[in-house]
């Protein structure tokens, strides 16, 4: 009925979030690109284990039986833990940056290149 | 009773231990510096100790297997689930042992190391957590038998070699380095993840050996293939994402240096386990085999030629890191391009695969004491700029005879161990394709020809007056030096020893797809 | 009785999407926070409303979450404006 | 139908939402927009029948990662171009 | 139809009317402050309504069938009702707080007695 | 030309997403036998209601020790960027 | 911020601290669990942070306390699963389910409304990733205010 | 000890509206009850030093506690919605006055003037922007000042309402 939709949403996200890591030269916006591609991958992980007309996998009164697939959902928990670790190990090191150089702008903190 | 207990659950203590160690360490850490060092010591060794008994018994008795969770340890498939491994498994075959062996050799020379080496610095009941946690998450990825799990401790190891790259926070650069090795690793996890999920959405399993058995090399495995060999690669610093390598070996300290090798080795290593155990059959053994002698080609050429301008010490050797990654791709892809044929295969193909193999073992010994070797140079004079270094020969007697030894074997000069494995690369390439074999002896040469000029600027010439106060380094140092010279001349000097015992069964255990199979998916 | 509630989902989804173009136009990054805020108060609101759709009783705590949380990342944001953080 | 028409719109407010993320060259417009996907993300976990993961998102995405973003914003300089 | 299912479809359309209101003045009104008003007011106390909606509706099925479910679905409806009335208004006031204090000044004001305070 | 090359890699991506997204339907999943499992004998095994938390802290439980740890050396990683700021120590330069 | 945030914050912070233990708690049975659980009780850490100034926070959340919370919670993750090797069986090998001890109850198949007393030792984990997942995270926002360069640097 | 056990009882009987419906003591299950116990004492030892860090225990009192509701279903409903009317009409007619003015409140107590603050913002119309934190005066953004109230420096609080006194109400409850 709905198609595809949610896969072409996955793949549009994930090249937003791709363009904005290669096209943008700030790092916090290119932290932001990361969340994205991080959330992307995840509905992608979600999407893939809905079934139609299914409840969530947790018994409680709903009488039905036709549950979603859980084992998607637990892997998407792990990916979100680990998404927000690395924002966070990300942005001290970006804090980190600035205090050396006065700015977050990747073309201009290239020290190391030859 | 105790002991059959230990015994049989000998893989999970091989992660819990590092871990448990490392969950505590910033506490126990705090309270004095030798503690400190006992405590990492101790939780080393005895880490150490696990991951070598759990070799012996993998090489004497066979692929282990570790359900966790289960009510007995080899219970891969419950008795309901119709076949299905559900649980979380380790399936430590003779590579994931050879892997293990390597990472607990050069992690403990590396800590004894560090123990002396970094004293003076601070915050380090936080720096040798990370350490242990870097090792833990090593240990756990060559010895995991589920693709999701691969990628937990993926991303494990990303983190703590971030953290550890950009230790020394007072140099810009150095936060510089790992931030650039944090987004490529990151980016590598998504791709990595997003091929997870396409295995997944398939075949409904995370068990490489069930996706083994059901994979179809439908377009969109091709694409998993992709992702996964391109962030696999970009990991472990091969040639078109290799720009993050340099910087990194260069501003990490040194034992961390010797430490990040191993960890992108055990990134090569996930890239030939999904390569020959998840895919295996099914592949198109030429093109793939292809792809990897390409990466690897490039990622010599590249990698030496880069190397012989440098100027400084660490990054010279992080490029020629690059390089002899390259021939471990170039050896492990001709065994692939040769895999459907069981003639070629017998002929020279297991040959070409123990010399890339052999190689991955003998790269961590030979550059770790390399990087040792260079960290100890540095640490006594301050710089790690060639133009300001010269005559040091006579002041560090000990670490130019270290330096010279793992000069030596990296350039392939017989009797050190780089010649055993570049020896079984050259004899088997050239039998698949003498150009190939031809560029890997040019760069073997050039890779000579770099370290000799390093060692004339490094050890040779006049003293120079700033070095007058320059002593020889501690003596744990020395000591972590000399047990991985050691290391480097028994296995150059009796390689048929280390091939039989250690590289063959692995190599075996690489290739054959439907033994692994049998033995997860069978042992119900 | 539940088609009622349905059109009201629909209709705070179309709700939402239209605080999005007060996101796209605001003039000052504080005209930017009263959207996002306005959407956090819909989305529980629609949370809420779809927790009884689907007849689920335990999903009304992902909306007593989203309303106790997005609170502190609003004064965050407001912190930052005021110039105090 | 109209559950049908609903879910379609949260897909599409996810695309403008990230799009915005890319466009705004204030950094903390886009952090908000960045709030503002995390919530709607949230909300489509919630219609996919995950609340599990719909509640980590909701604490972490719409809580923290805005909270921790808008630190490090504070910390390095608001504007894209022109450095701090 | 009984008078609780009449009056939580009443709740629901308040609420709904509420909220559109609220994101028409958000769209609408020229400056930060009007805004304001319009929204946070209107769209609380439409998100307000129809939670209340729900719990209403809890509270109907729940003396209809006495299933302890509709318990649990009404208070922690009633418990997002009261946080976001309460979380709502302090969050407006620190919005329009930090919006004054960055220099967003209220258009055609007749008066502006925080300015000439200066705090 | 960095800019040529990232739209380049972008395009690839592009391309082989939207063949994955073909690839699959949205709402039935290919196969679900593994799942099927844990929905059946997750409660009764386990005695829990809610079989994602049985999976995460279970069946996968390593996993979720893995994550927990990938959380802590973040944590970790932060206090040793930030800890010349915190305490103002300064190493000796090598 | 101003008064009125002040005490709202400070009226807010147990009963958020309260909510997030029981998602914590309630982790086996309705959707939530120790991660979720501790994010919020994290965030309730965030709005105190939030609420006053840096140098007020020193003397409510201690980092050396909260880095004690992390590693015990840790610990006792990987010390609880690390149980089930001394009682013969393999690591996670949830020994306490349908055992009859704390949290050991059985449940019925099919739909129920759930039972705070089963789940073998998920509960026991919940709390422990809980705690560690609360520390973690309250350090790490502590940890970024302090990046933050004072005033006229 | 008095905050701490005023922060238990607190978080006590929010643990027990969480878990209303789990059982059958009351509507409550024996485990929910222990557990709910043991979180309540761990999270009031962690919290204790917030809620009453005014050290002002008047609250305590049932009797001004249970006003609450009382205030916000009676005077102040009334004032929403008689507000709501009266901007309405002023939206459709645009014949609107906007300014910030300043209102002394009087109030002391912390509780007093965030109840105050509170009914200000959520009554249609006015908007608390800003607070003196030394005399608790409210600086407010009417939608509609009054005429004249722009030349006064300071506005009584209780001319904001017109059919209910709420300052009086919160007075009674929080003074």
């Amino acid at each position: 009925m709905l198609w595809n939709l949610p896969y072409i949403v996955v793949v549009l996200l994930a090249i937003i979030g791709l363009a904005t890591i290669l096209l943008k030269r700030n790092l916090i916006k290119i932290f932001l690109g990361v969340s994205i591609l991080t959330s992307a991958v995840n509905l992608f992980i979600i999407v893939l284990g809905y079934r139609e007309n299914s409840i969530a996998p947790i018994y409680t009164y709903a009488p039905s039986l036709n549950m979603a697939l859980p084992t998607p959902q637990a892997l998407c928990l792990t990916s979100i833990v680990i998404g927000v670790a690395t924002s966070a190990l990300m942005l001290s090191f970006a804090v980190i940056i600035h205090r050396y150089y006065g700015t977050v702008n990747v073309d201009e903190i290239r020290e190391l290149k030859e | 009773m105790i002991a059959d207990v230990i015994v049989s659950n000998l893989p999970a203590f091989l992660v819990a231990v590092p871990l448990l160690a490392a969950f505590l360490c910033p506490l126990v850490g705090r309270i004095s510096p030798n503690i400190r060092a006992a405590w990492v010591f101790a939780a080393m060794a005895l880490t150490a100790a696990i991951a070598y008994c759990l070799a012996y018994l993998v090489y004497t008795g066979g692929t282990v297997i570790y359900v966790f969770g289960a009510t007995a340890a080899d219970l891969s498939i419950p008795l309901d689930s119709g076949g299905i491994p559900i649980r979380i498994m380790f399936t430590v075959d003779p590579m994931s042992a050879l892997m293990e062996i390597i990472a607990v050799t050069v992690g403990l020379g590396v800590i004894i190391y560090s123990l002396s080496s970094d004293e003076r610095r601070s915050g380090l009941e936080n720096y040798y957590t990370i350490f242990l946690l870097l090792i833990s998450a090593v240990l756990g990825m060559v010895s995991t038998g589920d693709i999701f799990n691969f990628f937990v401790f993926l991303e494990i190891s990303s983190l703590a070699t971030a953290g550890l790259v950009a230790y020394r926070v007072e140099k810009g650069l150095a936060v510089e380095a790992g931030l650039k090795y944090l987004m490529v690793s990151t980016i590598a996890g998504i791709f990595f993840l997003f091929a997870i999920g396409i295995l997944y959405g398939q075949y409904n399993a995370l068990n490489m050996a069930i996706i083994a058995e059901r994979i179809q090399w439908t377009p969109l495995d091709k694409i998993a293939l992709v992702l996964i060999v391109a962030s696999l690669a970009a990991k472990c610093g091969s040639v078109p994402m290799h720009f993050w390598t340099p910087d990194a070996y260069m501003m990490a300290p040194a034992a961390v240096t010797a430490m990040l090798v191993v960890a992108s080795q055990a990134s090569l290593y996930g890239l030939f386990r999904f390569v020959f155990t998840v895919y295996g059959v099914s592949l198109n053994y030429v093109t793939m085999g292809w792809v990897v002698i390409i990466l690897g080609i490039l990622s010599m050429v590249v990698g030496v030629t880069m190397a012989i301008p440098q100027k400084d010490i660490k990054r010279l050797m992080a490029y020629h890191a690059v390089s002899q990654t390259g021939y471990m791709l170039l050896g492990v892809g001709v065994g692939l391009a040769v895999l459907g044929d069981q003639f070629l295969l017998n002929s020279y193909g297991y040959t070409a695969m123990e010399g890339g193999i052999f190689h991955i073992m003998n790269h961590a010994l030979y550059k770790g004491l390399l990087f040792l070797t260079a960290g100890a140079i540095i640490y006594r004079i301050g710089t790690g700029d060639l133009n300001r270094m010269g005559g040091l020969g006579h002041k560090m007697k000990f670490t130019m005879v270290f330096f010279i030894i793992g000069a030596l074997a990296i350039a392939g000069i017989p009797p050190f161990n780089g010649f055993a494995s570049k020896f079984l690369i050259y004899e088997s390439v050239y039998q698949f394709n003498p150009i190939l074999a031809v560029i890997a002896m040019v760069v073997s040469i050039l890779t000579l020809a770099s370290f000799v000029k390093v060692f004339h600027a490094v050890f040779m010439g006049p003293p120079r007056e700033e070095h007058a106060q320059v002593r020889e380094v501690p003596l744990p140092m020395l000591g972590a030096m000399a047990f991985l010279a050691i290391l480097v001349i028994v296995s150059g000097l009796f390689p048929g020893i280390f091939v039989t015992n250690l590289i063959e069964p692995a190599v075996h255990a690489l290739t054959d797809q439907a033994g692994y199979m049998t033995i997860v998916l069978g042992g119900g | 009785m539940i088609d009622s509630w349905t059109i009201a989902v629909g209709a705070l989804v179309v709700l939402i999407l239209l605080c999005i173009i007060r996101l796209v136009l605001g003039p000052t990054a504080a005209d930017r926070t009263v959207a996002v805020d306005t959407v956090n108060t819909l989305t529980i609101a629609a949370m809420v409303i779809l927790g009884l759709i689907y007849q689920e009783v335990i999903f009304i705590d992902v909306a007593l979450v989203y309303a106790l949380l997005s609170f502190v990342s609003t004064l965050y944001i407001a912190k930052y404006l005021g110039g105090e953080l | 139908m109209i559950e049908l028409i609903g879910h379609v719109l949260v897909l599409i407010g996810l695309v403008v939402s990230a799009v915005l993320v890319f466009w705004f060259k204030d950094l903390l417009a886009a952090a908000l927009a960045a709030g503002l996907f995390s919530f709607l993300i949230s909300l489509e976990f919630y219609i996919l029948q995950a609340p599990d993961v719909a509640i980590s998102q909701a604490a972490i995405g719409a809580g923290l990662t805005t909270a921790i973003f808008i630190i490090g914003i504070r910390a390095t300089g608001r504007y894209e171009e022109g450095g701090s | 139809m009984t008078i609780i299912e009449a009056l939580t479809l009443f709740f629901l359309a308040i609420g709904i009317i509420f909220n559109t209101l609220g994101v028409i003045g958000l769209l609408r009104f020229p400056d930060l402050y009007t805004r304001m008003h319009a929204t946070t007011k209107a769209t609380t106390f439409g998100s307000v309504f129809t939670t209340l909606a729900v719990v209403l509706y809890s509270i109907g099925m729940f003396a209809g069938t006495s299933d302890s479910q509709f318990i649990v679905l009404g208070i922690h409806a009633a418990i997002v009702a009261l946080a976001l009335a309460f979380t709502n208004a302090v969050s407006s006031h620190a919005i329009a707080r930090a919006a004054h204090r960055s220099g967003v000044k209220p258009e055609q004001a007749v008066v502006d007695r925080l300015e000439e305070a200066g705090l | 030309m960095r800019r040529e090359l990232s739209v380049l890699i972008m395009i690839i991506l592009a391309i082989f997403l939207f063949i994955m997204a073909a690839g699959f339907t949205f709402g039935s999943p290919l196969e679900t036998d593994m799942d099927d499992y844990f929905i059946m004998n997750g409660q009764e095994q386990i005695a829990t209601n809610n079989i994602v938390t049985t999976i995460v802290f279970d069946y996968r439980g390593f996993d979720t020790l893995g994550e927990s740890t990938v959380l802590f050396t973040a944590v970790i990683g932060v206090a040793l960027m930030f800890r010349m700021i915190v305490r103002g120590d300064s190493d000796e330069n090598e | 911020m101003s008064k009125i945030v002040r005490f709202c914050a400070d009226m807010l912070y147990p009963a958020i601290v309260i909510f997030g233990l029981y998602v914590i708690m309630h982790g086996h049975i309705t959707p939530g669990g120790g991660f979720q659980g501790g994010a919020v009780v994290a965030t309730a850490a965030a709005l105190i942070i939030v609420a006053y100034s840096y140098e007020e926070i020193q003397g409510m959340l201690s980092k050396f306390l909260l880095q004690i919370q992390e590693s015990a919670g840790l610990v006792m993750f990987a010390g609880v699963a690390l149980i089930a090797i001394g009682l013969g069986t393999t690591f996670f090998y949830n020994y306490l389910a349908n055992s009859g001890l704390l949290f050991g109850m059985s449940v019925p198949f099919g739909p129920n409304p759930g039972e705070l007393n089963t789940g073998g030792f998920l509960p026991l984990m919940n709390i422990a990733v809980g705690i560690e997942v609360w520390g973690g995270l309250a350090i790490v926002i502590l940890y970024l205010l302090s990046g933050i360069p004072k005033e006229g640097t | 000890m008095i905050s701490f056990l005023l922060t238990f009882i607190l978080v006590f009987v929010l643990y027990l509206i969480l878990t209303a419906g789990s059982g059958t003591i009351g509507v409550w299950s024996s485990s929910e009850i222990i557990a709910g116990f043991i979180l309540a004492l761990a999270a009031a030892a962690i919290t204790k030093n917030f809620l009453c860090r005014a050290n002002n225990y008047r609250m305590a009192n049932p009797a001004r506690f249970l006003l609450i509701p009382v205030y916000v279903i009676g005077p102040f409903f009334i004032e929403v919605i008689k507000a709501n009317l009266d901007v309405a009409y002023r939206v459709l007619t645009m014949n609107i006055r906007p300014g910030i003015i300043r209102i002394s409140s009087g109030l002391k107590s912390d509780l007093g003037i965030f109840m105050l603050a509170n009914s200000i913002t959520l009554t249609p119309g006015t908007i608390t922007v800003d607070i003196d934190e030394k005399t608790h005066d409210l600086y407010i953004h009417n939608i509609n000042v009054g005429e004249g109230d722009e030349l006064r420096p300071v506005i009584e609080d209780r001319e904001l309402f017109a059919l209910a006194n709420l300052p009086a109400w919160i007075r009674r409850i929080a003074e």
